[in-house]
């Protein structure tokens, strides 16, 4: 999506308000047949047994955990590079997202650890990048509200997005730098996926509904931020400064 | 600009020395968290070898982060840091050169304190060799990182939470892999992939780094 | 004579709020710009964006023609500042303090020790920062603009503190920098008199009360 | 007219330099005494001295007739003071800095507003102290004097980056002081004027040159 | 008298709070610290047992000692030290008022975070109980010791080394009898000892620090 086509607020308000439904809805709808899918038709796993179906939720969120972050630094470059102010709203509004998701993987995983490798957590890489991730967004999330000025908070914070990314990468291939107790990748590999398809479909449908989840969410929430800067320009303009 | 990289980094030297408030604190910090850990943990030979390299590295860690804030600070507070701002020459290169200064005075000491208090903890003489690899392709990082933290909350009301947030987790890699170099030397295997990683690390913080540092800066001169 | 600062449509805003709007001046060599108004009229304010510490809401600074946002280096070389902190650190001597700003800019040690004499600091140079009397303190910082060569000079109320023969060295230093070619902006509320200056009133619009 | 302060032979060592001795002066209800001086002459010293903040090198300091040096506590109790330092945290509001300063003193909370209010900062009230303009907290630190009771005023050029309006609040506060039987001793390089004040000079002997 | 206290207290605690400099970085400070430990020991449980007291308290001196400075020195700088000496009551009030702010935004919080952390560092139950009691008796001892450090260094230059050489000595006793507390607990034995000796330490310090305190900050404001 091009931001210059979105580029002005007003005309973010239009159109988004016209993605925010189907979003919405077709979000329910995946989320809804994934969880069924997952939950009851799909088989249980031969070594996990039934444990396996916390997958359908943990994967996907750690994916959407990397895609947020990942949206989150390149709004934060666009709005620095070239200044465009409905970049920074995006970045704002997908961090606290990110940070759920984060922190549902991080819950997830440690649900799974538990029955899996008999501890809720242990301090490998993997698991050490993903709570890394949660504190950075943490650290955006603070930064930028800790200056009395929000545009300098949005500088700061959108700097600080960028830095943090080089820890996505580091979350990402983890499982392949360091060996890990953790499994490695076994749906987005070079030679297919090794992961049975009846546990495969759910698992994409889940991740799809997530992301139409972020994507009606971060609307609501880009509108809030368009709205709220609005109020306070009108406040200023009334105590006359 | 090779003169004026060397008039800050001689001045800001100079300012840590004399003021000690940064710089011999550092070592002395760094000396006083690793001797209290034979009295916190008691004087077991095996334990403390076992935990000599974390201690280490958390307390250079700690003498890092904590040692930052101020020299920007001081800066900002007493108007120098505009002056500095305005000097002819890219903020990137002033932000370099005091992070050049503040790895002279905190981890370039720390460094030449480390193997001291390794002994004192009783490290195998195995570890040596690592230790000081690591901490010496460490602690530049740590620099590098601090000065970002720093400088993102300078203009900021809650400094204090926020720099440890901010640069923690950036920050735990290098301490991860500084430990790691150690406990594989050790072990008898090779320090070297994660002293490669440390360079890796350091390489990236040093392209990356300053140029976050030098743009949080501004923010703060606004 | 042509403008070798020419400023255009300045405006301001600081935490959102709109400090000043259209500003417009041009000054030529030799020439002394005072701005006034009262507190919290945006006089610093203007004075730091023209240093480029506060990036413009609108408008544009040119230097020799050139805007200086292309080229903020080229630009900063030409110009020293005076803010309302004098940045003298009190564990480094005077004579250190004032080497220390002058290297930054290329002077060197016999224009730093003009720069004291002038100021009469000259009998404190070997004395800490950190026992100055605040008018000396200022002195340490008009000093800095002696000690190295710079077209612009921005100075926010220099003349603090100072006693009388300061403020006539002063005088007379800014005299002698414009008679050089040399371009002033003073910030003051009038304790300070320059001869044929500009002015420009940021008015009582948005005053502190 | 008896001396409610009187000041005998005062003398002042700092650093281990005399700054100045022999200072005798006696000032009674709704006096002023004005500091003259070149920087570095001694005037904030002698300011800090009488605060009690420099312990006099000889002579000594009495209030009503005691010496001050007895009793500091209650001395402290009669004496308000502004120094070059403007005491405002950045991170608390106009009137919350203010408000601490007069708890302190056993102002309350309708003598703070009336303070803001006399200098001009009643519309700042709950700006956060960083971001005031330098006149702005200069105005600040003078509002502290209005915000709680004290019958003798120490001021360090109290003037400083204030502009007219505010000079002449300052010059009203005062006045307004002496009327009520209140004390003032201020330092000066000139840009205040006192109705009837005394004048000491601290003379040029050791100059800043 | 009181409400000049009081009004310090509160002050302080609002400015640390608003801040963050001091007050949440501290808890901020000591959850990194703690949690620090972990990456760089490794994360064998039996072992983050067996130096949880230690790490606990070398990371609550540190958080002590690290923050007091900080208080007595923006006063000084910013003018508010001399004004504070010249209200009209005792210095001392002055200071205990700050100590007792300091302790409220560094001691407590620490005394609230430290059980969490203990059990993260998988200290055993046994433990809890003499860990809490040695921290509320000790935390306040810091805060008095590091407040005469933090104000004998305030006019001195080479603070930094002062400060520690100051202060530490003085506060290894603390650390050690806390340790030993909690050791006597998960070792079966009675804590009780100990902490009478922490109480009479912070007595001592309770009678003394003050006054040193007021002392060093007048010399600081000549
Ligand atoms: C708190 C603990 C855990 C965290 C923080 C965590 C984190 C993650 C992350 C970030 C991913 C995405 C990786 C990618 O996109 O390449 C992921 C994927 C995955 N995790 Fe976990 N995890 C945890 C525990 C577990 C446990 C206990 C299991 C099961 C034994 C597990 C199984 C998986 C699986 C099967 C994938 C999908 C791998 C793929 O196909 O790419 N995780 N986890
Ligand atoms: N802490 C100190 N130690 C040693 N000497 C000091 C100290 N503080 C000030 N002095 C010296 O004492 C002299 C008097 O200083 P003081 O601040 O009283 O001057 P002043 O009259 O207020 O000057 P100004 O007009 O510049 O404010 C100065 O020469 C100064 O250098
Ligand atoms: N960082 C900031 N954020 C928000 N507002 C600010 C900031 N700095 C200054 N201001 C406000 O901007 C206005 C202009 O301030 P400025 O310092 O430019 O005034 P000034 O004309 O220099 O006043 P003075 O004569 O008191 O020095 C003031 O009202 C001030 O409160
Ligand atoms: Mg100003
Ligand atoms: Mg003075």
């Amino acid at each position: 999506m091009s931001w210059h086509l979105l580029a002005s607020p007003a005309r973010f308000m239009r159109y988004s308000e016209r993605i925010r439904p189907w979003a919405s809805a077709l979000a329910l709808g995946a989320i809804a047949i994934g969880l069924y899918q997952g939950l009851f038709a799909s088989p249980a796993d031969y070594q996990q047994g039934d444990t396996v179906r916390i997958m359908y939720v943990h994967v996907p969120s750690a994916w959407m955990a990397l895609f947020c972050y990942t949206a989150m630094a390149v709004s934060s470059a666009g709005y620095l590079v070239w200044k465009q102010p409905l970049a920074e709203i995006a970045a704002r509004a997908t961090a606290p997202i990110g940070a759920c998701f984060t922190a549902l993987a991080l819950a997830t995983g440690s649900l799974w650890g538990k029955p899996m490798w008999g501890t809720w957590w242990v301090w490998d890489a993997r698991l050490t990048s993903v709570l890394v991730l949660l504190f950075l967004y943490l650290g955006y999330m603070a930064l930028a509200d800790a200056f009395d000025d929000p545009v300098k908070g949005g500088k700061a914070a959108s700097i600080l997005a960028l830095v943090g990314f080089v820890n996505v990468p580091i979350v990402k291939f983890s499982v392949d730098w360091w060996n890990t107790l953790h499994q490695p990748v076994s749906v987005a590999r070079m030679d297919g996926p090794t992961i049975d398809p009846a546990m495969l479909a759910p698992l994409l449908i889940m991740a799809a509904g997530f992301t139409l989840y972020y994507v009606a969410l971060v609307i609501v929430r880009m509108q809030a931020l368009v709205l709220e800067r609005r109020v306070r320009a009108l406040q200023q303009v009334a105590a006359g400064a | 600009m090779i003169g004026t990289f060397a008039a800050i980094v001689g001045r800001d030297v100079t300012l840590a020395v004399r003021r000690g408030g940064d710089a011999a604190t550092v070592v002395a910090f760094f000396v006083v968290v690793v001797t209290l850990f034979p009295f916190g943990v008691g004087p077991e030979p095996n334990l403390l070898a076992r935990i000599a390299p974390g201690v280490l590295w958390v307390a250079a860690l700690l003498a890092a982060t904590l040692s930052l804030d101020r020299v920007f600070r001081a800066d900002l507070e007493d108007g120098s840091l505009e002056l500095l701002a305005l000097a002819p020459c890219p903020l990137v290169v002033t932000v370099l050169a005091k992070v050049l200064a503040h790895w002279l005075t905190t981890g370039l000491p720390l460094l030449l304190a480390a193997p001291v208090l390794a002994i004192l903890l009783n490290l195998p003489w195995d570890g040596f060799e690592a230790l000081i690899g690591a901490l010496a392709l460490g602690t530049p990082s740590l620099s590098l990182i601090g000065a970002v933290g720093a400088a993102l909350t300078l203009g900021v009301r809650r400094a204090g939470v926020l720099v440890a947030l901010l640069v923690l987790p950036l920050a735990v890699p290098v301490l991860t892999f500084g430990v790691a170099a150690i406990e594989a030397a050790l072990t008898g295997q090779t320090a070297a992939p994660h002293l490669m990683i440390l360079s890796g690390f350091l390489l990236g913080a040093l392209a990356l780094a300053p140029w976050a540092a030098a743009a949080a800066v501004r923010l703060a001169l606004d | 004579m042509t403008a070798r600062l020419a400023v255009e449509g300045l405006a301001c805003v600081r935490g959102e709020r709109r400090v000043f709007e259209r500003v417009d001046f041009a000054l030529g060599a030799g020439e002394a710009l005072v701005l006034t108004g009262p507190n919290g009229a945006g006089k610093s304010s203007l004075l730091r964006t023209l240093a480029g510490l506060i990036e413009p809401a609108a408008g544009r600074i040119a230097w020799d023609g050139a805007d200086v946002a292309e080229d903020p280096e080229a630009f900063r070389a030409q110009v020293q500042a005076v803010f309302h902190a004098d940045a003298v650190k009190p564990v480094l001597t005077v004579a250190q303090n004032l080497r220390f700003w002058a290297r930054l800019r290329g002077g060197d040690d016999a224009r730093v020790g003009r720069a004291l004499e002038r100021l009469g600091l000259a009998r404190l140079a070997d004395v800490p920062g950190g026992v100055l009397s605040a008018g000396q303190r200022r002195r340490l910082a008009l000093a800095r603009l002696l000690a190295a060569p710079a077209a612009l000079w921005l100075m926010d109320e220099p003349a603090v503190t100072l006693d009388r023969d300061a403020v006539a060295a002063l005088g007379a230093a800014i005299a002698d920098h414009r008679a050089g070619g040399g371009l002033v902006v003073v910030a003051t509320h009038g304790d300070i008199a320059l001869a044929d200056a500009h002015r420009l009133d940021l008015g009582a619009a948005r005053g502190a009360a």
